[in-house]
């Protein structure tokens, strides 16, 4: 099929996904997949995505078919897409292999990565601030997660080196259910600031929250989900990696793409990630704090990853 | 731990155990039905996964988590019409029709909801969904109350559902007919009753109630459709039946154990400062099942025509 | 059936006799074809299901099933990626198909991949130094191995203590898939980076490549052979005709002196071994390391797979190549038409719905008569 | 008394492959007792299924009390008061007797109070008929007898103006047959009509008044019973003379070829079933186990088959020890055994009748070479063998389960005889086949013994026991209560020993 469409779309820039599950699943692979629509939109790029699925064996299949489609750049949604784009650059040095959460950089492999943990370190901060205990529900033990949950915990010791946190996985992304009841269990084990980062899954932690009533707090992730527990919702977490990944696929459509180590989005990049409180839900002091650590961050004066003892 | 605290604990991960055995309850109940009647339907997951998109697309349009609910048991329903021409009037394998339900159930489902919901993702997660409903007095009993009797009304409804079911099964003509046609069907036959029918019935209420427990995840649990949502459950239903020795009883009893120990593994994973990987706590419940099965004493044989078509 | 293929001829005599049941002789081909017919019709039945749904979706059946067909086997390299997703289905169904002619219903073939692409990777990374000709087939024995194991557990409770296999299968699936992804975040996660996958198996043990450039290894041959196996094991040995008398009437066995429970646990190991030697292929033959969900189902496509080949080891050649081409295709459909690739689970559901419609799995006086 | 009850007029039945009836016409009179007489595959089950309403009939009528039926299920059989007790019990298990017998009485949403009100009911049936039965016990506790009982009580329980029994006797003992025929006459007095199906003559003349015999799906005849003779009914039957007295043996005993020593075995619920059991066959003689069933014969020959475990005591086989070895160990030491449970055990019913001949040689030259199967070999093997002991069927490559029962019972013995053994273990080797088959059976078994070999025969019929044994050995709640010199003249005193009546053991030369 590669060669005939070649042809036929010759001058085309074309921007293709592997998206590591459903791309309409919430979060995560969303993000890619709005991303993708973005540049559509913004550059009227031709754009293709494919849903793998969890199974690495088909990786360097989907790379190889849209390289010899002549696209000028592929994201890979996932530091697990590295190997197969490594194998398959090789062979086409001039498209662009962009891999998530990924911090590689060998010649046209480029890790783009969205750093979560500046981001809830500043929940963390604000946790620390007016709650009691913290409770994290993750989806899958990965470093996207387990990073952000450090720099939550980071945030957290910043103000209160024994504020009790505690940290559940679901082994799913998309069990809402198990995710609820695992709410529930941390508000029964004395948490009032939960906080998912659990994709799809991630909505049962709201939904135990609207449940359980006033008093009880999380923040949005990736999105704004205030509607979904509007007494609960303390802010949402903005991350427009699509804004990001705009900005990176303007460069190589004008052919000016001159970064030359790994990308990673941050505090700093304010038009992709981005923290915003619900309206009179944080006290002053405390929005001040939380300030103060952003500029911190920025200026990469604390360093939100350092290692928990 | 000091007694008051273990007592929330226990009172916390009971209340946990029951929202989280539900839709086994509903499921397992079903199959227990089809099973004693002869028709091993291993395709249960397919038909949750059905039941539980049909529940989200209706309330979500409707608004009303009842409509929903009663697409969902339609929708079932028409699973198990396809499943009982399929297995009884055509005596195909059943083993296959149930692998090819679970096939198309997943992507059916996910075909679905892609082309309905695309780009619907945030709306799609706001409509009411069956909310707990306290119940006066009981509800304020110290620590049980408050969360024994506050609990949303497909859950209340699971023992009811099965003393129903065990009623029919054991005090009703009906019954008395299903379970001789699992046994021995040429004497139903003999008898005079149309074992294809006594089949068709209880394939029915088997993909009927599954269904109902798909629904559950999705109109009453959480009030969303993810792709795959019910994550194995129609499976371990299936194991359910057997644990609990073919008897609605059995099938409500060892759902609960299983919620038990999941309840019981998200709440270990929730005390902070427990440092055991989390896949420790994750593989419990199906560990710990599995050793109860193994070890028990007396272990039920199967309905003696299990599997096998009939044919006069 | 004396018409005898040349290169059929060329072998040693002794083998020739079992071997020409096989072959390809008009007659053999003709029996195939009609023993073919109706998984053809379920499979029109089918693509014509998925034609309404998609139209009713807003796409074009024709293109759509237009670049389906393109993916599955338009080019070289869509065809051997069309192998590569058949290889562990002919692997697993091959397996599966000795243990249902068993009488086990073996749920389990996913979790014992997953047994057996953990071992395959251990192996792989542990004894590095060896060469290519030791190490490739260690790893492969590895995986089958611990399949074998893992599966054999599942009939040693059946076995010892009587539990029902659909319950311990179901049971050690979850059990195999949690382990898994504890020892690719715990133990065995790679020391660079840090992410939750496996270092890399060393270059001598990974499969060699059989059609450049693609990306097909020996792990097909190997299917192919291990279905073969498989099928003369099943109908042409004293071995198969124990398993099969088991699998039909365990007290006819033990009358017939044949030891019931040994049959049961060797099915359950084969087939157990089947499933974890398509692990050992998946990690040597294309991942080269162990990630999280190494397995997109395979296991339980597997159970599809054997069925419609009616538990008949050359069916499942086809039947598995069949899937592979629906699972690949759909792929690329996805990618090029913006199908979603789901749908495939929807045609390969319906393929055996119809299939069963059509009787293609018949069913004996003597199951109708048993009780 | 000459009033019909019911017609059949040609009626036709094919099944796939085969032509069941072809064409049959009968008429049963009121208040008779009327036997149906036929070969295995003759037609007769077939065709009462079809007056049960099981089968529908290619063509041809039904007239019943004059009005013509057309039965699309037995329900309607059942609203006319027409019962059957088939062949193979029509009972589930799994339930009790009360439960087995009102299955199918009620509508479905019917809720079953008052099951106290049931079980009444039949228990005043069964005290009215004499047929004793305990309503709440579970089906599959009972012994053959009872079972049998409980479907003649729930015919009864429905209301039965034609009773139709199917090879009733195939199952019972002595007593239990003799019983039930004098229920069936006393029956017969008070009005019901009796279609009964068997392959003993004796019964036939003892019990009906007048007999139909079937010949491959056609009648051949209906004579009055006082008018025939047991031969010319067999004759009609076969269409030949048979004799079903085997020849007496020729030449001496010989030496010990099986002693049993205090054995003792438990049953599947692990109760004793064989209980301090010692017996000696010796080779050339055949030595039968009498006795009810349910007394430990069948436990007694799974134990010498290596089937079932031994408890205690001692099993020798030509001098070498046999006790709990495996079934194909027990094989290479010459033992041949004909099962019980031909369905169940003695043939697979799926496979070819090729296949079901190498049953235990299968993996052994010449019909496997390194592992390989040799279907040339087996397929000529099954030839000859099909050929020797004239079995019939359309070829070696059939399906064992099309073939009726009385070939199936063919295809089993002649496979366990054809190995030579030197000790015969034979189960109930004529149950519920025709006196063709039967003749040629027992004449095998009586070969056998003439080689030289030692044959144990277990049987529920007396006759065959007698016309087969040198020795009977009487079996009683697991013991053997009696040894007697197998002859016409001691049936009484047999009799009384399996019904445990005797005070004292009893034992002779
Ligand atoms: N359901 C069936 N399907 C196909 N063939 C059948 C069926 N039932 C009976 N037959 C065939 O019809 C013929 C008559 O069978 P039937 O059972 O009436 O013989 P029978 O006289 O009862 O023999 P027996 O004395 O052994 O009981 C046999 O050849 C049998 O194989
Ligand atoms: N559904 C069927 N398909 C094919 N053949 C059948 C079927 N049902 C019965 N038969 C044949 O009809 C024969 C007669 O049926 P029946 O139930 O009387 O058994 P049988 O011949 O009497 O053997 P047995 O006396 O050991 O039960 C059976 O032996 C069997 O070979
Ligand atoms: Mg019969
Ligand atoms: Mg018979």
């Amino acid at each position: 099929s590669g060669g005939s469409e070649k042809e036929i779309n010759a001058g085309v820039f074309k921007v293709g996904l592997l998206s590591p599950g459903p791309v309409n699943g919430q979060g995560w692979t969303q993000i890619a997949y709005e991303a993708l629509l973005k540049i559509e939109k913004e550059l009227g790029a031709q754009i293709s995505y494919v849903e793998v699925e969890q199974s690495p064996a088909l990786f360097e299949r989907a790379f190889r078919d849209y390289a010899s489609q002549g696209y000028q750049m592929v994201l890979g949604h996932g530091f697990e897409f590295q190997d197969a784009a490594l194998t398959v650059a090789k062979d086409f040095p001039n498209t662009y292999f962009f891999i998530s959460s990924s911090k590689i950089r060998e010649g046209n492999v480029i890790g783009v990565d969205s750093d979560s943990s500046e981001a809830f370190y500043l929940m963390g901060v604000v946790a620390a601030l007016m709650g009691k205990a913290a409770g994290l529900v993750g989806g899958v033990e990965i470093p996207p997660i387990t990073n952000a949950f450090i720099g939550f915990t980071n945030g957290v010791r910043s103000i209160d080196p024994d504020f009790p946190i505690s940290t559940t996985y679901l082994g799913s992304w998309t069990d809402a259910a198990a995710a609820k009841e695992a709410a529930f269990s941390m508000i029964a084990e004395g948490a009032d600031f939960i906080i998912p980062d659990a994709d799809a899954a991630g909505s049962g932690v709201y939904q135990a929250l609207n449940e359980t009533g006033p008093g009880y707090w999380s923040f949005g992730i990736y999105n704004d989900y205030t509607s979904q527990a509007p007494n609960n919702m303390i802010g949402n977490y903005f991350n427009d990696y699509g804004q990001g990944l705009v900005n990176l696929a303007r460069m190589v459509k004008d052919g000016n793409f001159d970064i030359q180590t790994n990308v990673e989005f941050g505090l700093k990049d304010e038009d992709v990630i981005w923290v915003k409180f619900v309206e009179g839900r944080v006290p002053v002091d405390v929005q001040e704090s939380v300030e103060t650590a952003r500029q911190g961050i920025i200026d990469s004066k604390i360093n939100t990853l350092s290692p928990i003892r | 731990m000091e007694p008051l605290a273990i007592v929330s604990f226990l009172a916390a991960v009971l209340a946990a155990t029951w929202r989280l055995a539900t839709p086994f309850i509903f499921t397992s109940l079903g199959e227990v039905f089809s099973e004693r009647a002869g028709v091993l339907n291993i395709g249960l997951e397919g038909v949750m996964l059905i039941g539980a998109f049909t529940a989200f697309a209706i309330t979500f349009f409707t608004g009303s988590p009842v409509l929903g609910l009663a697409a969902a048991i339609t929708s079932g329903l028409a699973c198990g019409l396809l499943f009982a021409f399929l297995t009884v009037s055509l005596s195909a394998n059943q083993i296959v029709v149930g692998a090819a339900l679970n096939l198309v159930g997943l992507g059916l489902t996910s075909f679905l909801y892609r082309s309905i919901f695309s780009g619907r993702m945030e709306t799609a997660r706001e409509y009411v969904s069956f909310s707990p409903l306290e119940i006066p007095f009981l509800s304020s009993i110290r620590f049980f109350g408050d969360i024994l009797f506050k609990q949303n009304l497909m859950v209340y409804a699971t023992p009811i559902v099965v003393l129903l079911g065990s009623f029919i099964l054991y005090r009703t003509a009906f019954g008395l007919s299903v379970r001789s046609t699992g046994e021995h069907p040429r004497t139903v036959d003999s008898a005079g009753l149309r074992v294809s029918m006594i089949r068709y019935a209880s394939v029915l209420i088997g993909c009927g109630l599954a269904a109902v427990g798909g629904a559950y995840l999705t109109v009453a649990h959480t009030n969303q459709f993810n792709e795959g949502i019910t994550s194995g459950r129609g499976f371990i239903a299936l194991a359910v039946v057997v644990i609990g020795r073919w008897s609605p009883w059995g099938a409500f009893a060892v759902s609960l154990l299983f919620g038990f120990f999941y309840a019981l593994q998200l709440r270990l994973q929730a005390v902070s400062g427990i440092t055991i990987p989390y896949q420790f706590f994750q593989a419990m419940p199906y560990l710990l099942t599995l050793v109860v099965f193994v070890a028990m004493r007396r272990r039920a044989a199967p309905p003696g025509a299990l599997g096998v078509p009939y044919k006069s | 059936m004396e018409t005898v293929e040349p290169e059929i001829a060329q072998k040693p005599p002794s083998r020739r006799s079992d071997l020409k049941k096989i072959s390809f002789s008009p007659r053999y081909l003709f029996t195939l074809g009609r023993k073919m017919a109706p998984p053809v019709a379920a499979l029109a039945a089918a693509l014509l299901v998925g034609a309404i749904l998609l139209y009713a979706a807003g796409y074009s059946p024709w293109y759509a099933y237009g670049v389906m067909w393109e993916g599955a086997f338009g080019s070289r390299n869509n065809l051997a990626e069309t192998l590569l997703k058949a290889t562990p289905l002919i692997l697993i169904g091959s397996g599966l198909a000795v243990a249902f002619r068993s009488g086990i219903w073996n749920i389990g073939a996913e979790g014992q991949l997953y047994a057996g692409a953990v071992a395959a990777t251990l192996a792989g990374i542990f004894f590095t130094g060896l060469p290519a000709m030791i190490l490739v087939p260690l790893v492969l024995l590895a995986g089958m191995l611990s399949g074998a194991i893992w599966g054999g557990l599942a009939g040693f409770l059946k076995v010892r203590f009587g539990a029902s296999e659909i319950v311990t299968t179901i049971m050690l699936n979850f059990i195999a898939i949690i382990a898994t992804s504890y020892l690719v975040t715990g133990p065995m996660i790679e020391e660079v980076g840090k992410f939750p996958q496996t270092a890399q198996i060393a270059d001598a043990a990974r499969l060699p490549r059989i059609l450049f450039p693609t990306r097909l290894h020996i792990g097909f041959l190997l299917a192919m052979g291990v279905a073969l196996a498989s099928y003369l094991l099943l109908f042409k040995s004293s071995r198969g005709y124990a398993l099969r008398t088991v699998g039909i009437s365990p007290d006819a066995a033990r009358y017939a002196g044949i030891n019931v429970g040994a049959g049961l646990m060797i099915s359950m190991a084969i087939s157990g071994g089947a499933a974890g030697l398509a692990g050992a292929t998946e990690v040597a033959g294309l991942t080269f390391r162990l990630y999280q969900e190494i397995s997109p189902g395979y296991g339980f496509d597997g159970i599809a797979v054997a069925l419609l080949a009616n538990n008949n080891p050359i069916g499942v050649i086809f039947t598995g190549i069949l899937f592979g081409a629906l699972r690949s295709g759909s792929e690329v459909m996805q990618m090029n038409a913006q199908v979603p690739s789901v749908l495939v689970s929807v045609i390969q559901g319906v393929v055996l719905l119809s299939a069963a419609a059509l009787g293609v799995f018949r069913i004996t006086v003597a199951e109708s008569r048993k009780e | 008394m000459s009033e019909t009850l019911l017609k059949l007029d040609k009626i036709v039945k094919t099944f796939p492959g085969v032509r069941a009836n072809r064409g049959v016409s009968l008429e049963i009179r009121k208040g008779e007792i009327h036997c149906l007489l036929g070969e295995n595959g003759a037609g007769k089950t077939v065709l009462m299924s079809i007056v049960y309403g099981l089968h529908q009939p290619d063509s041809g009528q039904v007239i019943y009390n004059g009005e013509h039926l057309d039965l699309r299920s037995p329900k309607d059989a059942i609203k006319r008061r027409i019962g059957m007790v088939h062949q193979h019990f029509m009972l589930v298990p799994t339930l009790t007797v009360a439960e087995n017998i009102i299955l199918g009485q009620y509508p479905p949403w019917k809720i079953l109070r008052h099951m106290d009100r049931v079980e009444e009911k039949i228990e005043k049936l069964s005290r009215e008929f004499g047929l004793k039965i305990d309503p709440k016990a579970l089906i599959h506790t009972l012994s053959v007898g009872e079972q049998q009982r409980v479907e003649i009580l729930k015919t009864l329980y429905h209301g039965v103006d034609l009773l139709i029994l199917d090879e009733p006797t195939a199952v019972l003992t002595p007593q239990e047959t003799d019983r039930l025929l004098v229920f069936l006459k006393e029956m017969a007095g008070r009005g019901l009509t009796v279609i009964f199906i068997t392959h003993k003559l004796d019964e036939v003349m003892q019990v009906s008044d007048r007999v139909t015999v079937l010949r491959d799906g056609r009648e051949v005849a209906t004579v009055v019973t006082a008018k025939a003779s047991p031969r010319m009914l067999a004759k009609l039957m076969v269409g030949r003379e048979v004799l079903l007295e085997p020849p007496p043996r020729e030449g001496p005993k010989g030496e010990n070829v099986l002693s049993v020593k205090n054995l003792f075995v438990n049953d599947e619920r692990d109760l004793p079933a064989v209980r301090e059991v010692s017996l000696e066959v010796r080779s050339g003689e055949i030595v039968g186990v009498a006795g009810v069933s349910g007394n430990g014969q069948s436990e007694l020959a799974l134990a010498l088959a290596g089937l079932m475990p031994v408890a205690g005591g001692e099993i020798h086989l030509d001098g070498s020890v046999a006790t709990n070895l495996s079934p194909r160990k027990l094989s290479c030491l010459g033992l041949a055994h004909v099962p019980e449970d031909r369905h169940r055990m003695g043939v697979v019913l799926p496979f070819s009748v090729a296949e079901n001949f190498v049953l235990h040689e299968f993996d052994h030259p010449p019909f496997a070479r390194n592992g390989f199967l040799r279907y040339k070999m087996i397929k000529s093997h099954a030839m000859d063998l099909v050929r020797q002991y004239d079995v019939r069927l359309g070829g070696v490559d059939d399906e064992i389960v099309n073939l009726s029962g009385g070939n199936q019972q063919k295809v089993v013995i002649a496979r366990e005889l054809h190995r030579k053994p030197r000790l015969l273990l034979v189960n109930e080797p004529t149950r519920g086949i025709d006196i063709g088959a039967t003749e040629f059976v027992r004449r095998q078994i009586a070969a056998q013994r003439d080689a030289g070999a030692a044959v144990l025969l277990i049987s529920s019929d007396l006759e065959e026991l007698i016309a087969l044994s040198d020795r009977l050995l009487v079996f009683f709640e697991g013991r053997i209560v009696g040894q007697i010199r197998a002859s016409r003249d001691r049936i009484e005193e047999i009799g009384l020993l399996m019904a445990g009546k005797s005070g004292k053991d009893l034992v002779e030369k």
